[in-house]
């Protein structure tokens, strides 16, 4: 009809030969690619998905269809968010991957719930799949933020620190980890002394971090994912402050770790292994898959991979996977991705009907910066 | 002169029962009702700006009251959404007295400021006051609204609904600006001096637009909120408020049309540009998505430089020039035969 | 010194000079009278480069000025009180008086200015009382006599003023037309005047232009205007029993 | 004793660290007061400059390795083009300007800015040397970096320039002028486009130095700008629009007041607790701490 | 005996340091044209901005049929019938001749922000007669055939008329008229001068500030003339056309 998109259009004078063969397998994918303070993230996501799926193509495409990624930009704004899944869905994708941000992903979820199309959503937030009963269709790549917390509250019980001040940043992601930190915290017997906050678009953090000092804490957590959160360790350093800074596993980019310059040796994060993969011992089940992702992510586009765009590389993985296995049938698609088991850059994803991340602690190494560079540090 | 608005709101209301008979995809269909809440707010804010002459860079946050009263009140106590959409008008209106009465005593960008201010503030407390907005995560499940029985949960539906109250709205901008209030409205905007010295309390009718416009903005909150069911901030801040007083003048602001044009417009635009990316494809040129800002800033600029009176003056100065076109011609035609 | 020949000029569409022609001698004061409307203040935009003209030419002393912008035309000499008191509201009488004389202060330094001031001050002693006022809070005629001093600051030598009188006492209209005859009499200024006082202002001038919507329609002596019957009837109010009856 | 010691050093943390965020405030009010003083408009754009003077500075030092005296003349100089062809091509263009119309079209060139910026320098943030070390050194317990010292010393100067300029100087004067009747200063002589292409350049020039002196601090990105333009243009509103006094005064006082609002009472609520004081003085007095009500009501908007 | 329609004891108005009016006592007959005369810059404006509340006096009192009305906003006096002009025109130039006359018609209607925003105009009663009363006093100043110009587009002379025509549709009980002659030929003034008398003819007071001595001559019934804020004669024309203060401050010989 008329109405078709006109990539489609475009997409279907190409299949004029190919028609007889085989049809495409449509998939929507969408992420913050400019919007404010969020494009660190949606950036390597959309190289990612692109890369993939010119890899699939050139190899002949899944069981013979060819793949077509939709690529929106939500701008990190819900309603633009909205309107791209249903564009999606009135294309009649088989399944959507993305979008980046939190605030973004539960907008869209009753939009995709009643379409009844799976989204690999590729925001952090854990809500984004709990009730599980009311989010059937939903499932999400990024580690859980409270297996990030509990990474970190272990760490500071093995240190002994039990006074700790936390400073995140007001997005979805910065708030939902919050959360995470105030309801865990009794669990591991960690006092938060100073709870403090600052927006994305925040240039200085001073205030804040005087106020944890005062309060007597003895590290400090940083919960964000915006690019301000590398002010923090920066302030902490013209502060004379010596006590430790954790961050989020927001931090996943070297870029933040590049901006915060020598501020940021020794921050310690809990983060995939996609980061560290050259380290990983080379028995590591995930390092085959991080290594290959990490070079032809890097050979393309001449820019350090990040978590951000491994949670993209995951989404359509997973997607890819059920394609091969059950075809292009949104239904038959959740179906299958409920049983799926397999390493990804972000760990070992075990879904099942109950879990739709399929993640735990064990996705997380404890990182530090040391160098300018991204190092395991050893367990405890 | 009066008569042409209400023959234009006939034709308005047909074209746009057109729309989605000739849209048959829920997405097209979507994007017009996220321009319906902001066409609403936009006459709201075209009577304040346009009309009584004040400007506001605060209306957004008018929109998250209505949003976040129905979301909040629908989820938490599962009130009736037409209750909790009445609750947010009220809220409304009263927060807009508290802040209109001291504001509209400033003028000009002094105004400008103080309505910001406001905006920004409402914005950080949505941010913050995480236990009844849910901060940065926002609220869910807000349920749809419900008409005599008949769920709105649909896109074409809700398109019917919302711009059922688009009209409704611009029915009533249109009686206001045509009557005696109205035209105490544009006197306070032509000379507040006069205006007062024939016994306009132009104090008391700034206030009155200004709680008009807000009411009209809370409605498109409330709608909004039932219509997305999710909420966030996000929306609602001070880049959005910004961006409706744009659309106001690039529709051309000293008609409430204008304001519909312009909202409709800016509505419109990024979702043609990122649907024109796939042409430019087909043209080889490569078109980025980061490439929409620029390209929605020189829309922006070209309007605005080359238009005076907006969309709403270019569209009719073209129209007098092919009916003068027209009409020479057919002096032509009658003179040779 | 000035000549204007078949000037038409537009606001929009609406064409409101209609191939005006007139012309100032030099040291001549000149004046143009007629009904509110008629294109008095739009010919004297026009000469002073506010108005852009179409078609027809203007000269001063020789030299064809239809091009120019007002700003270079204030270097040339011509000054312009354009009317309703335009002045700069919010800044104090001194910075507007500072103004006015901006290209003798930019040709001669700030000592000329100064004391160009000085006499301003002396001519109009009211507004050296209200020196550090703004200027907008003046009264009518403080604020008329502001405009025209500044006018002066810059030592033009033809001077277009646009109801001049409008809003001032007897008495200082009578002051005001005096200095105009003074500064006529000086012998370096020409003036061409725009007036609803057509009286007071063909007593000072020499010659009078009448213009009745967009057209000039009586060029003559000012001797000759006034005794004109026409003109006697439409803008000099004489006879006002023959007015009455009729 | 002790405790009063530590007070007092946090006392002096805060203030050091809202003269610092107020110092860039008050350039970006006084950029936007230079424009508005010319053409009664506010330059909406005027955030960009700040980051465009950040950025190219970042490319000039860090990835063209010139020295900072070069770099900075250059960048400045950069911006400054940039206001002009800004003024050249959209202010000066447009036929018959009403202060709102002239508003927008800052907002659309600031977009427009805004995405060449994206395009240009690329969504990340980028970082800048400080000009001396970047080592902090202790005042009374409280610390300070030394590029604060330089933002403070150079507004100082920047700041004396201007109010000479504006108050004193017969450009200055004539400035204003144009922003009140332009017919009238074209009439006195006054070359008015000369004029707001000078003030253009000048506003430009003012935050390119802004956003030169800041990122070191403060990091630059390509969207910046729109949220640096809001404090600046609140700063200027409470300071009294076109003052320059006031646009430091109040500059540096919302800068304090959000680092006491961080540091004594909540940093959830820091800028409404800013914004909050903004409207209460404007409430208060209604054209400004600095600004006379008369002088404004005898202007148009 | 005459009845009072306005009085001012002893009203002062400061700015800073000027005393722009200094202990004003006059009264103003019921149904007189009463002109006010003075030097620029004598008060004459300022008495009106402070009887119209555009101004609140420093000291003294303003009284309207005996009451004071000191302490009362511009929209409160116009509502108990005291129109005025400006000096500077103040037209609504946004809007139609006609439009202006209706927007005078304010008091004298009713309908408020709700009843507007429900019931279109050609279903209201009130629009009419609103518009018939407009164009009736559109016919008395003469101006039928301007009412779809726009008011900004008007010649000077006619947007004064325009003005008064407002201020008429109010139906107010006392016009004050700050210097409806100035930037007016002879003969239009002539045309103001015969308006103003049919307006004391209808029963309106009149309060005139007028710097056209044969305006003034022609039609008051008494001058006062103001110098620095005060009183420095009151009289019929005649006796003031002779008085020597008004011919020094003033007329000059
Ligand atoms: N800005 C404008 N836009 C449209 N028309 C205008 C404008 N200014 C003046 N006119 C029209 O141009 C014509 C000539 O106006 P102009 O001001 O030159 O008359 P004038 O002889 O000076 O009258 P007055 O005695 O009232 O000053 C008038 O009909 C007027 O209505
Ligand atoms: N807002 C103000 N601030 C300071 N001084 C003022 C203000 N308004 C008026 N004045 C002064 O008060 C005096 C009286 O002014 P007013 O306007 O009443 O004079 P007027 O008699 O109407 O003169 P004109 O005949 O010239 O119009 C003047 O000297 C004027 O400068
Ligand atoms: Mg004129
Ligand atoms: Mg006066």
């Amino acid at each position: 009809s008329k109405k078709e998109e006109p990539v489609k259009e475009e997409v279907k004078q190409e299949e004029v030969k190919k028609e007889e063969v085989k049809k495409d397998y449509v998939v929507g994918a969408f992420f913050a690619i400019t919007g404010k303070f969020a494009s660190l993230l949606g950036e390597p996501e959309r190289n990612t998905v692109e890369m993939m799926v010119k890899q699939v193509n050139e190899a002949g495409g899944i069981n013979g269809h060819k793949l077509v990624v939709h690529m929106e930009d939500t701008q990190g704004d819900n309603s633009r968010a909205v309107k791209a899944a249903k564009k999606f869905i009135g294309m009649g994708v088989c399944a959507i991957v993305g979008p980046s941000r939190s605030g973004s992903s539960m907008a869209v979820i009753p939009v995709v719930q009643k379409a009844k199309i799976p989204l690999i959503s590729c925001a952090a937030a854990e809500s984004i799949v709990v009730p599980v009963a009311e989010r059937k269709y939903i499932f999400k790549t990024p580690q859980k933020d409270s297996d990030a917390v509990r990474k970190i509250y272990g760490r500071l019980n093995k240190k002994g620190v039990t006074d700790v001040g936390i400073i995140t940043g007001t997005t979805g992601f910065g708030n939902a980890g919050r959360g995470q930190l105030k309801t865990l915290a009794g669990e591991y017997k960690i006092n938060i002394v100073a709870d403090e906050t600052y927006s994305p678009a925040d240039t200085d953090m001073t205030a804040q971090l005087v106020k944890i000092k005062n309060a007597g804490a003895k590290a400090v957590i940083n919960w964000s994912i915006v690019p301000a959160q590398s002010i923090v360790p920066k302030n902490m350093k013209q502060l004379k402050m010596d006590i430790p800074l954790y961050q989020s596993h927001g931090f996943g980019n070297i870029k933040y770790a590049k901006l915060a310059g020598d501020a940021a040796e020794g921050i310690m994060f809990p983060g995939g292994r996609l980061l560290v993969a050259k380290q990983l011992i080379h028995h590591h089940p995930q390092r085959p898959l991080l290594m290959k992702y990490k070079e032809d992510y890097e050979s393309t586009y001449n820019e350090d991979a990040s978590t951000f765009g491994g949670h993209a590389y995951d989404a359509l993985l997973i997607v890819i996977n059920a394609l091969k296995a059950v075809g292009d049938d949104p239904e038959k698609i959740r179906d299958h991705i409920e049983t799926q088991n397999f390493f990804g850059t972000g760990g070992n994803f075990k879904f099942t009907p109950e879990d739709h991340n399929g993640l735990n602690t064990r996705a997380f190494d404890m990182i530090t910066v040391s160098f300018g560079e991204f190092k395991i540090l050893g367990e405890w | 002169m009066v008569i042409r608005d209400y023959i234009f709101l006939g034709i308005f209301l047909l074209v746009m029962a057109c729309v989605p008979l000739l849209l048959k995809n829920d997405y097209y269909i979507s994007i017009f009702v996220f321009a319906s809440f902001n066409c609403l707010a936009c006459i709201g804010l075209s009577l304040l700006l346009g009309y009584a002459g004040q400007i506001s860079l605060g209306h957004a946050a008018f929109i998250g009251i209505g949003a976040y009263t129905s979301g909040y009140l629908t989820t938490q106590f599962a009130w009736s959404p037409w209750i909790t959409m009445f609750i947010g008008v009220v809220i409304s209106i009263i927060i807009a007295i508290a802040v209109g009465v001291p504001s509209l005593k400033l003028r000009g960008h002094y105004l400008a400021m103080a309505t910001l201010g406001f905006g920004a503030i409402l914005y950080i407390v949505a941010v913050a006051a995480v236990d009844i907005t849910g901060g940065p995560a926002g609220l869910n499940n807000i349920p749809p609204l419900n008409l005599f029985g008949l769920i709105l949960d649909s896109d074409k539906k809700f398109f019917f609904f919302s711009w059922s109250v688009v009209v409704i709205g611009l029915l009533f901008a249109l009686n206001l600006i045509n009557s005696r209030v109205g035209r105490g409205l544009r006197a306070l905007h032509g000379s507040e001096d006069a205006a007062n010295s024939i016994g306009i309390n132009t104090s008391s009718y700034k206030i009155q637009i200004f709680i008009f416009s807000a009411v009209f903005s809370s409605i498109a909150g409330s709608l909004y909120a039932h219509y997305v069911t999710y909420i966030d901030p996000g929306p609602f801040g001070i880049m959005h408020s910004v961006l409706l007083m744009t659309m106001v003048a690039v529709g051309g602001m000293h008609k409430i049309w204008g304001a519909v044009i312009g909202s409709l417009l800016l509505s419109l635009l990024p979702e043609f540009l990122s649907f024109s990316t796939g042409y430019f494809k087909t043209f080889g040129i490569e078109y980025k998505p980061d490439y929409d800002t620029l390209v929605y800033g020189i829309i922006l600029l070209s309007i605005m430089l080359f238009l005076p009176e907006g969309l709403y003056g270019g569209f009719s100065s073209a129209f007098r020039a092919v009916k003068n076109i027209v009409k020479r011609n057919g002096k032509k035609a009658k003179s040779s035969s | 010194m000035l000549r204007l020949v078949n000037v038409n000029s537009y606001y929009g569409l609406v064409h409101v000079l209609k191939n005006v022609s007139l012309h100032v001698n030099k040291g001549e004061t000149v004046t143009l009278i007629g009904a509110n409307g008629a294109g008095k203040s739009t010919t004297l935009r026009l000469i002073s480069g506010l108005q852009s003209v179409k078609g027809g030419e203007v000269t001063f002393e020789g030299k064809d000025i239809s091009r120019i912008s007002a700003e270079k035309l204030v270097k040339l000499g011509i000054a312009h009180v354009p009317e309703n008191r335009q002045i700069f509201r919010p800044m104090t009488v001194i910075e507007n008086l500072e103004l006015g004389g901006y290209l003798l202060y930019k040709e001669n330094g700030k000592k000329e200015l100064g004391k160009t001031i000085d006499e301003m001050f002396a001519r109009f002693p009211i507004l050296k009382e209200r020196e550090n006022q703004l200027a907008g809070t003046l009264s009518g005629g403080e604020q008329q006599m502001l405009a025209i001093a500044m006018a002066l600051m810059c030592r033009p030598r033809l001077l277009l003023l646009d109801e001049p009188s409008m809003g001032l006492a007897p008495l200082i209209v009578k002051e005001i037309f005096n200095i105009i005859n003074e500064l006529k009499d000086q012998g370096d200024l020409t003036v061409l005047l725009v007036e609803q006082n057509a009286n007071a202002a063909l007593k000072i001038a020499d010659r009078g232009y009448v213009m009745e919507t967009g057209k000039i329609i009586i060029e003559e002596d000012a001797e000759a205007l006034m005794k004109n019957q026409e003109v006697k009837r439409a803008y000099l109010g004489h006879d006002k029993r023959e007015m009455w009856e009729k | 004793m002790e405790i009063t010691n530590q007070d007092f050093s946090n006392l002096l943390q805060y203030i050091f660290m809202g003269i610092q965020r107020g110092s860039i405030y008050a350039l970006a009010a006084m950029g936007f007061n230079i424009i508005y003083n010319s053409t009664g408009v506010i330059n909406f754009a005027q955030g960009e400059f700040v980051v465009y003077g950040g950025l190219m500075m970042v490319s000039l030092t860090m990835t063209m390795n010139l020295p900072v005296p070069v770099a900075f003349f250059f960048t400045v100089l950069f911006v400054m083009l940039i206001g002009i062809l800004m003024e050249r091509l959209t202010i000066n263009t447009v036929k018959s300007p009403t202060v709102l119309r002239l508003v927008i079209i800052t907002i659309g060139v600031s977009i427009f800015l805004e995405g060449i910026a994206m395009v240009s320098w690329g969504k990340n943030s980028h970082v800048l040397r400080h000009f001396s070390s970047s080592e902090t050194f202790e005042v009374f317990g409280a610390m300070i970096l030394p590029q604060t010292l330089w933002i403070i010393g150079i507004l100082v100067f920047i700041a004396l320039g201007f109010i000479l300029f504006f108050n004193y100087t017969m450009t200055g004067k004539c400035m204003r002028a144009c922003s009140i009747n332009r017919d009238a200063a074209r009439l006195v002589g006054i070359n008015d486009r000369k004029m707001v292409m000078i003030s253009f350049a000048l506003s430009a020039g003012i935050g390119a130095i802004a956003g030169i002196i800041i990122t070191p601090i403060i990091q630059m990105d390509y969207g910046r700008g729109t949220m640096l333009a809001i404090k600046g243009f609140g700063a200027a509103v409470v300071g009294g629009l076109g003052n320059s006094v006031g646009a430091i005064f109040a500059g540096i006082l919302i800068g304090i007041i959000e680092a006491f609002g961080a540091g004594y009472i909540s940093s959830h609520y820091m800028d409404a607790i800013a914004l909050f004081f903004m409207l209460i003085v404007l409430f208060v007095k209604p054209s400004g701490i600095f600004g006379s009500s008369e002088a404004s009501k005898l202007k148009e908007f | 005996m005459v009845e009072t329609i306005l009085e001012y004891q002893e009203l002062q108005k400061n700015f800073g340091g000027v005393v722009a009016v200094n202990k004003l006592n006059m009264t103003v007959d019921i149904g007189s044209i009463t002109s006010i005369i003075g030097p620029n810059g004598a008060g004459k404006t300022t008495i009106f901005n402070l009887t119209t509340g555009f101004l609140s006096p420093t000291a003294g009192n303003i009284k309207f049929f005996g009451n004071s009305i000191n302490q009362l906003k511009p929209h409160n006096i116009a509502s108990l019938g005291i129109a005025r002009t400006f000096q500077n025109v103040q037209v609504f130039d946004n809007m139609s001749v006609l439009e202006n006359i209706m927007v005078g018609r304010h008091l004298r209607s009713k309908s408020g922000i709700l009843s507007s925003t429900i019931i279109p105009p050609f279903l209201r009663k009130e629009e009419k007669h609103i518009k018939r009363e407009a164009e009736k006093w559109l016919e008395f100043i003469g101006m039928a055939d301007d009412s779809q110009i726009s008011a900004g587009s008007l010649p000077l002379g006619k947007q004064r008329m325009l003005e008064i025509a407002r201020a008429l549709a109010m139906e107010p009980k006392l016009i004050l008229f700050d210097e409806p002659a100035s930037g007016l030929n002879a003969r239009e003034t002539l045309a103001i001068g015969e308006l103003i008398g049919k307006i004391k003819e209808s029963g309106v007071t009149v309060v005139l500030v007028e710097h056209d001595m044969e305006l003034i001559m022609d039609i008051s019934d008494i001058v006062a003339v103001i110098n620095f804020g005060t009183r420095i004669a009151m009289g019929t024309p005649a006796e003031i056309q002779i008085n020597e203060d008004v011919i020094t401050a003033y007329l000059g010989d």
